[in-house]
């Protein structure tokens, strides 16, 4: 019996949901992180607690929400605080167990980039910035980033750092004394990369069907791979039909 | 440093939005119209474009739609921000362009970074504390970051100075005609920028009387006490939202991005929903009858709270009425 | 720096006061009761003094006469205060005869100093500024009271430490069994408290459905999040009130300066109304029927308000249901 | 027609409230200071906003407070905020435009001392402390005080200052740039004291009867008397009729 088919999207979307744990509370952001956490809590993570930067804790939506300020996050909510309060209280204090960040590049050490492409001053791009990211990224437990992998997007070295991975590796970013963890997992359409000791993005998860080669490509620079590298478990049904009823339209899943 | 506000007993602070606009927003302003997502108040942006107003530093953390119109209308000379997208869409293209071909200077910071600022203007600070996050490329980009030495640790904290708008747009579902506001849903930054600001423009769901605001003091976020005009503006925030009155207009948001693509489309649109529109009701009339059901609720109401009154004041109430 | 907390998928964190205090609270904590004459939660100062907690250090902006119980029975070793009287009556004498014969060590603050403190714990930041006040007397006493320049002006400003008490306990009117909480009336410092603190213990005067909390989150100023017990404790404030449940016994706050004045009387309130009374029902029945109808309150409603639904998925809703 | 006759508290606080403003917004204490607000607002100044610290902004209580955090003031108040936002956002922020501080000792350049008396760490008598009176002296438009004038209650100097006055005259205050104005009249059962050109309390009013002699009895430093020393207008009936009825049993008006 083969794996049913499925997007990139929902590809990263599954493996992400998987990476959430029960009890986990979450600062989530639109799109894909979305939908990754809400089909944990359908399936494996019923008590993961999602908390929007807007300042909306223990939300249930009942749609999709296209913005992380959307009404439905705030019915049925278990509170709601003002932004200071939410990454005062919750972010900076450490309640937060696992941040989504996202953006244009993802360096080796995991740093982020959502500001601009080219000079700052002079931009080539100019992305929407870091909102909550900087902070995220500094602050929870736990990092996690989706992405596609291309090769643009994976450079050595980001062109402007909105977000702290490790910097130049672990020990400079424990030289900063961040309370957050910093990033545990990259998930792509293609693989999974963790840092390693050093802190480096590592490749330790293939997808079906995906070779070594296929993401050194898209990758700009000289990949590590663990030594235990494994497959990820395809997709099951379960977990497509369960996210595809989250996004019936395909807004997200493509 | 002292504020001017008006007395409690004043007659009522209720007056037009177009009246409001004209006598407290003033070219080269620092302009803060506050509302994370929620209560964006769209109506004044629009107000603010039709009036002409010119160099205006807009400041917000998510500039949204209501900037990149008021930006692609001429009315800024300055952006400040933590977040310049169309949330969950995509690129505010007005405001980019503007970025991308160096005709418009801008600020920017993180989420916490700006709020910090705003918190700091609403509490009278000269600054406040924010743990460095190890990311240093903006506040290498912004002299406004800065670092003090905790003197319990000796280690270094990043600081951000108070930001204190000139005028505060602040939208919300219902208050008193002193301004006195009750506020529900994402509340986002709304009550710093009204203790920050210098002036506040408040404009309301519904105007109601004091003794409903009295019934649930602690609902009240923004006191009347801040606040120099009330305006009654229904339907305000378009196509943001009001919680409990009507939806966000998330196709609206969706479509924007190919308006504002296009700096011609873009010029069509203020001049058709804009500049040929008289007001707020004129507008939420043109949206017409599907947007209107479209965007409807159904009843969500909160469990009442009692407050309880003494019961011999209570007897005391009862016998001399 | 990480705090630990529960997972809200929890079974629930419904326990007895007496289990929550035995498991939580330990000789040698920095204790928080906090509430600044509201929701003060006397019942669990109780159940401290019964179990013989010893060398606590107790912090509150006002002890009140919850700390002066605690102090007279033997279970401090410090007091963190910033203002030591019971509040329109006069001093609070067991603390002042422990003071005055330096029986007991303190720590003194003004109330914004007080708070600014517990304002930077909840806030996760090593210190929070002040403006200067001019009064250098108790900054000067006070090493926690520091300067730092103002990297923007060049001028100094106040600032003091976090605090963090090792366990927090807030008594609030409703919650549900994961510990969020419906607060109102009064708020003091219970939410700067409850972030501030290693560990909290709620008391309720109702356990509600999480659908009640989740009616109105707008009104849930503490989160499940950062509670550890929730216990239900019907009256728990007495002789402190609970807005909407009973009211202040200001009869027997008058009445406590004689008690507290001689430390005889004060020995045999204790044993006749803590060291004699198993929990806090016991207590509110020896009180008896006139006091209870002395602080009956007759009811003051809010005004509701709507969250909304939108349409489709409250018609989604319907056809699924 | 004589004057009614009335209490020394009376007497204080119908002097008080005479210095209520039509819009102020008071920062009010329980008691004396409670009484003059609320018999302001019945007067001429109905629309004088009062202010607890406790985080109550425009209370209308409908029974005499015993504490500044009595439920009455909660009950159809028109906001309640926190007690750092009532301190942040109100007081240091500048929207308070009347302050009332009291305490055991005033000097001669309008310190206030509520902390202690001989030395700090081995008091004669402790006092209850600062609560929020080091704020409000020192970030409120107008400080007002009201005492019975006896000279251990008004020493040359106090011996802790709790809440800044003019510290050593106007000139120190001013080169502390505190945002509030100071002491701006103290009102006791003799006479009203207000600060000079220096900043030194000076002797503007008697009350009817009252010598000049009787006062400077009773303060601990050489009184300057003003050039226009005048005799304070006695306290109407209705003035008195309508502040006993605030206090029917007479708790704080003896």
């Amino acid at each position: 019996m083969s794996a049913p088919a499925c997007t990139p999207a929902e590809l990263m979307v599954v493996n992400a949901a998987r990476l959430l744990r029960e009890g986990d509370v979450v600062l989530v952001g639109v799109g894909l992180p979305n939908l990754a956490c809400n089909l944990a809590r359908r399936l494996h993570a019923p008590g993961l607690v999602m908390v929007y930067e807007a300042g909306v804790i223990g939300a249930q939506p009942e749609r999709l929400p296209l913005s992380i300020g959307d009404p439905c996050l705030a019915v049925g909510a278990l509170s709601i605080c003002s932004m200071y309060e939410l990454f005062a209280h919750y972010l900076q204090r450490g309640l937060i167990s696992v941040g989504f960040v996202g953006g244009a590049q993802i360096d080796r050490y995991g740093n982020l980039n959502a500001t601009v492409i080219g000079d700052y001053r002079r931009p080539k791009v100019r992305l929407p910035g870091s909102g909550g990211s900087m902070e995220i990224a500094a602050w929870a437990d736990r990092v996690y980033m989706m992405a596609p992998h291309r090769r643009r997007r994976f450079p050595a070295r980001c062109d402007f750092i909105t977000s702290a991975g490790f910097l130049d590796g672990r020990s400079s970013r424990r030289a900063r004394r961040l309370r957050g963890g910093g990033p545990a997992a990259v998930v792509t359409d293609l693989a999974l990369l963790e840092p390693d000791a050093q802190g480096e993005l590592t490749l330790v998860a293939l997808h079906p069907g995906v070779t070594i080669e296929q993401v050194q490509a898209q990758t700009g620079w000289p990949l590590q791979v663990a030594e235990d590298l494994r497959t990820t478990q395809p997709p099951t049904r379960e977990e497509l039909e369960t996210l595809r009823a989250l996004d019936p339209q395909g807004v997200y899943l493509g | 440093m002292t504020r001017t506000f008006q007395t409690a007993h004043h007659a009522g602070k209720l007056t037009t939005l177009a009246q409001a606009v004209r006598r407290l927003v003033h070219d080269g302003d620092t302009l803060y119209a506050a509302g994370f997502t929620h209560l964006i108040p769209f109506a004044a942006g629009h107000e603010i474009i039709r009036q002409g107003r010119r160099d205006l530093t807009l400041a917000r953390a998510t500039p949204d739609l209501i900037y990149d119109q008021l930006i692609a209308a001429g009315c800024a000379r300055k952006v400040i921000f933590s977040y310049a997208g169309n949330p969950g869409v995509g690129s505010l293209h007005a405001l980019r362009r503007a970025i991308e071909a160096g005709h418009i200077e801008w600020e920017e910071y993180s989420h916490f970074g700006l709020i910090t600022r705003l918190a700091a203007g609403a509490a009278g600070l000269p600054f406040l504390p924010m743990n460095p996050t190890g990311a240093d490329d903006l506040p290498r980009a912004n002299p406004h970051y800065r670092s003090v030495t905790d003197p319990y640790s000796g280690r270094q904290v990043t600081v951000l100075p108070a930001l204190k708008p000139d005028v505060a747009i602040l939208h919300v579902q219902r208050a008193d005609p002193q301004g006195n506001a009750h506020l529900w849903g994402i509340v986002g930054e709304q009550k710093e920028a009204a203790f920050a600001a210098e002036r506040v423009i408040l404009t309301a769901e519904e105007i109601v009387p004091p003794e409903v605001i009295r019934s649930d003091p602690n609902r009240t976020l923004i006191p009347g006490l801040v606040v120099d005009a009330v305006c009654h503006v229904p339907h305000c925030a378009h196509p943001s939202y009001a919680q409990g009155y009507y939806d966000r207009d998330n196709d609206f948001y969706l479509g924007w991005d190919a308006i504002s693509r296009d700096p011609k489309g873009l010029a069509a649109w203020l001049e058709e929903w804009v500049f040929d529109v008289c007001d707020r009701q004129a507008y939420w009339e043109k949206l017409g009858p599907q947007v209107h059901a479209r965007l409807a609720l159904a009843p969500a109401w909160s469990e009442p709270v009692n407050y309880g009154r003494c019961s011999a004041a209570a007897e005391d109430r009862e016998a001399r009425s």
